[in-house]
């Protein structure tokens, strides 16, 4: 199987979707030519044309509106925000709009737009440059959000968003995008959005966590099974509508949860995961359910110390496994 | 002597007449609506009055069987000749769960009819804007030869929205056609605290598109702008924005007591330009609309409305439950 | 003392602050002549002017994005979104402008400005004027929302808010402002932002929520009572960032928690409640952590049978208060 | 021959040897923060090159004891005009402690001093112009005579918060000027597919206000457009925008390589009307800049800049835990 980066598997996904379906195409700012900032669209100007692969003027608000329009028409556009961040001028696009499509016209229109954006910390962003914003949208019936951790789900999944009949927010953690890399199969294959997924069996801790911190969740664990510590991880992979029957099903499996978020901590989507736990696995708990998460501050800094102190990391991924673990 | 001015234009008599009863009924489905609210036998009505001269004139210079409309809420001269029923309007007046717009979810004047090609709309204005420029995209991406058509309240044109979207179109040469019913008042505040411009035309420059502004009382004038922004737009000439100068003759909704903000007597000068009046003395002066035509209308008219009324009220409201249906693909 | 409504209660504290401090004013669309949609600000216009009871263009960035610089020049806006799902249009300048300005400059610049909206259904509101948008904006350092269910606190907090230094957000329940009178004392009082407020003593269960809801409970505890279920109620005020030491200390006090809002439920702000409590409080809890909240659906629909099904309402609090003793 | 055209503007030999200066200034630091950043000592950049003196310009026509600036990540000649140093510039492009834009929070270019009237700005494009017409409005309020002034690129200028803000600024006829920085490009994008009008400078008939296309190499041109506009604003006539021509000569920022997108001999061209040697030209022409002088600035600005590296290397990060400070009142 060839071994590719999480960003290659984000330009695989989205050329052989184009290449499938001519109904699919890109459109955002400095996708075109330049192929994106980070390069995602690499390549797919040459092969597709200008349409398919649309610069678009410095505007979010047209990117998600043009888009859904698109889309209610019949074609599945793949709208790419240059950075999460810059997201907030088309919320009212996304919220009043595409979420609400289907559901305020009894089902007679829809609105399949995936909208893509890179998001996430740790690559010298400073306040905008670095947020993670699922929250902002985690309270959106009718959305979808989806945030993979490893090139192999980016490719199933991003699939999966872009055939879906509903509007899906895809969000790649920037920091990942050259770090990571993993096999992707080469056949055309689609992983199923709303679905959890159990990264590594554990019988002591379960910790539940998405994207980035996937990645640092895991290297902690190896480290903490010299101490005879091992962690079950659960990656939530969709954050909005959540996977409540994996969710309750790994808290009772260790009975003790830690969650991790790189967002800000009051208000971020593991509130939620705690609260579907509080409800349903009270009397399996073992101990506290604990929260790791970014300071609640606007964003990470730009001075390196400021950011480090923000950010998840796996030396406090670890400390807080080991803290829960020896509970 | 008044001289007939649809003939150059391409309509033909029975052409004015239909744009006429269209009108007409539009007019009539919404008085019938303010007086089931006063009864309080429906919660909300937000009118047409004043503007179906421009709705009805506009939509028929479209290809009803291809163009796809995104209208605002004060667009049942639209809907109507889009192909929306008097019935359906109703349902969707009393909320009931026949209503094609949305199944009562949503208040009336919240369109939307996929088989009719009107794009489903909201409550947040604007933003139905940039849809229909997303909907010309697609026509220029897949080479086909049908237009989009927005409309919106002068207010509206001071949103983000606009900007963006009719930017957007303008760059691509999109087929896209704008009208933005300028009806002198955003609720309770009048045009010129709204818009810093002199007409919302000027902002057509902008946007690398020609701008227009129309009578809106002048249904025929309506017509012909539209048309030649659809020739342009189906010729891969891009996009158009058209003002049309109307008056809002009722309140702002059932919600809004407009003697807070303005003159009776200002409200009675526009009265006497409403183009039900004036359209039907056209029509009369040159004899297509004759006494006994007039009656048959009026006649015709009241029956459809009553029938669709009766209809509506005695219809079922959706489930309580169905509410938690179509949230996503089912 | 006298016996206001709760848009009364909005009223006077505007019209007292704009006499207090010329610095204060009031902008938004129909806030001037017409008094504002529902009328909180009647009067406003003809006692302070045209330019102090400013009518805007229908533009909500720009009321927001103008009222952030005049807020940075020194001046005390108070901004009205003529209803919360409105709001949408101003995320940008409110989430990354207002949120960050004090963070971002380092505390050189601060952008003391309030926006107030209305909130909430069950006034045949249909999908776009029936929302509850906190949740939005709960993830957002910077940001405070209050979110007030008596006269009383209108007054008080409203107060506060437009005193406050920094951003606020002042969500006012619509259905609340004819519905709800109480007595609102004539002294220029001020409430404290960020304080959670125990609205009824009792032994038994302890409901958590804000906004309408606390009346709605209120009415179920008094019912309750007859069955010698003793409710203690604690209304929450702010519901960003949220009074951790309230909430734990009421959890604790009888250890059957029952959380309720008027918003989803998944995502919503009691979500963050729940998970303060699984964190806090867990060997404290006889039951698991309770919710009572609107469907995850868009918004309430139109048509009276589906909003009545959609909406929290004094029997179902009291069936769920109910179910929570008996657990 | 060279003609003088400084004079009538009111400027003194000694004013235009100042702006010229301050360009310079601008263009050095720039030149240094590359090399610290291509010597891995920096980061990030984001520069003004080509575009000094439409920023000198214009800033010189401002009342630098009054007036409000919000300017965008490109103008450092702004900022240096209205007060802020070259050691603090390297304190926020070192991301130090001392920095006073954000105290090494936000990257470079994200500028801010409340005690010279610059505005705390973010990186989201565009949201500053309505935070300077809320500062415009604060002036007219309070019936002060200072102006804000605001710029932006001219792909910002397709931002919903343009056309909100200028339409707001235009009804309220507010003391703030609006100037887009038209450097052909948004990052890869180039001009014809950001905007469909031809100049910026069109869209202000649509806000009820002048505007203006003027060349962004020319400092006199730009400070003569923006004295007049001030003159208005403080007279109560309200805003102006203003369109200069530049051209960004750098890549859009350190991390982006403009190859992919823009052939080199354009870049050639351009250079030939940078304003930095045009201008210089102009003021040796008359005699002001002599070859004394030049080495005399060229020294002065070359060990201003090399203190202030210096300085600003040696100075501390913020501490780890300075981050939770500050999210609110303290
Ligand atoms: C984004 C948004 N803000 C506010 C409102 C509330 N609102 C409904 S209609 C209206 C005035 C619209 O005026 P205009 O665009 O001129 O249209 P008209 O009603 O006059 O036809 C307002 C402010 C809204 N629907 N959407
Ligand atoms: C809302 C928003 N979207 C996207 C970006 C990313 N971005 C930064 S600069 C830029 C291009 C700006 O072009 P222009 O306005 O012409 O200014 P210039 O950089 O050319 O001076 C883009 C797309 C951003 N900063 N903000
Ligand atoms: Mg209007
Ligand atoms: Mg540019």
């Amino acid at each position: 199987m060839p071994i590719m980066s999480y960003i290659q598997a984000i330009t695989t996904a989205l050329k052989e979707e184009m290449q499938r379906d001519n109904k699919v195409f890109v459109l955002g700012e400095d996708v075109g030519r330049k192929g994106g900032v980070f390069r995602a669209t690499e390549g797919l100007y040459d092969e597709f044309g200008e349409y398919r692969v649309l610069d678009t003027p410095l505007a979010e608000s047209a990117i998600a509106g043009v888009g859904i329009g698109a889309a209610m028409y019949g074609m599945r556009p793949v709208a790419e925000m240059q950075f999460a961040d810059f997201i907030m001028p088309a919320v009212n696009q996304i919220i009043s709009e595409a979420a609400k499509i289907r559901y305020r016209s009894n089902n007679d229109w829809n609105a399949p737009i995936t909208i893509r954006a890179p998001y996430g910390g740790g690559v010298h962003g400073a306040l905008y440059h670095s947020q993670s914003v699922e929250s902002v949208f985690a309270n959106q019936p009718g959305l979808k959000i989806v945030m993979p951790s490893t090139p192999y789900d980016v490719k199933g999944l991003l699939k999966a968003s872009i055939r879906d009949n509903d509007p899906v927010l895809f969000f790649e953690h920037k920091r990942a995008y050259r770090l990571l890399k993993g096999e992707v199969p080469d056949d055309d294959y689609v992983l199923p959005i709303g679905k959890a997924d159990i990264k590594r069996n554990g019988t002591d801790i379960t910790v539940i966590t998405y994207g980035l911190c996937i990645h640092f969740a895991m290297q902690a664990a190896e480290k903490l099974t010299e101490e005879g510590i091992d962690v079950h991880i659960l990656d939530l992979r969709t954050v909005y509508p959540l996977d409540q029957e994996a969710i309750i099903e790994a808290a009772k499996k260790t009975g003790k949860v830690l969650l991790i978020t790189e967002d800000n901590k009051e208000g971020s989507i593991i509130g939620e995961v705690s609260a579907i736990i509080a409800e349903n696995c009270l009397f399996d708990l073992d101990a506290p359910v604990q929260r790791l998460a970014g300071p609640d501050i606007p964003s990470m800094p730009y001075a390196p110390t400021t950011e480090k102190f923000f950010m998840v990391n796996p030396d406090k991924v670890e400390k807080a496994m080991r803290e829960l673990a020896e509970y | 002597m008044t001289k007939n001015r649809h003939d150059k234009l391409g309509l033909t008599n029975e052409d004015v007449l239909e744009m006429y009863k269209t009108m007409l009924l539009a007019r009539k489905i919404d008085e019938r609506m303010w007086l089931l609210n006063r009864a309080g036998k429906i919660p909300f009505v937000i009118s047409c009055q004043g503007q179906e001269a421009a709705q009805v004139g506009a939509s028929f210079a479209l290809d009803r069987n291809k163009d796809f409309v995104a209208p605002y809420y004060r667009d049942m001269g639209i809907v109507l000749t889009f192909g929306m029923t008097t019935k359906e309007l109703m349902l969707s007046g009393f909320a009931k769960a026949e209503d094609p717009n949305s199944g009562g979810r949503q208040m009336p004047g919240h369109f939307g009819q996929k088989k009719n090609r009107i794009l489903t709309g909201s409550s947040p204005v604007t933003t139905q804007l940039p849809h229909a420029v997303g909907v010309a995209l697609a026509a220029k991406m897949e080479q086909k030869d049908f237009v989009s058509f927005v409309t919106l309240g002068e207010g509206s044109s001071n949103q983000g929205d606009f900007h963006e979207g009719l930017n957007f179109a303008g760059v691509h040469k999109l087929p896209v056609i704008t009208m933005v019913e300028n009806n002198k008042y955003a609720i309770s505040v009048p045009v010129d605290k709204q818009l810093a411009c002199e007409s919302v035309s000027d902002r057509a420059t902008g946007y690398g598109m020609p701008g227009f502004t129309v009578n809106g009382n002048d249904p025929l004038a309506i017509y012909d702008a539209v048309k030649n922004a659809r020739e342009r737009a189906v010729s891969g000439e891009g996009p158009t924005l058209i003002e049309a100068i109307t008056y809002r003759l009722t309140a702002h909704s059932s919600d809004d007591d407009d003697r807070l903000y303005r003159e009776s007597g200002e409200v009675e000068e526009a009265r006497k330009k409403d183009s039900i009046i004036t359209f039907a003395a056209y029509l009369k002066d040159l004899g297509i609309l004759t006494d006994e035509i007039e009656e048959k209308i009026n006649t015709e008219i009241r029956d459809t409305v009553n029938e669709a009324t009766d209809y509506a009220e005695n219809a079922p409201y959706a489930e309580p439950e169905s509410a938690l249906k179509f949230v996503y693909e089912e």
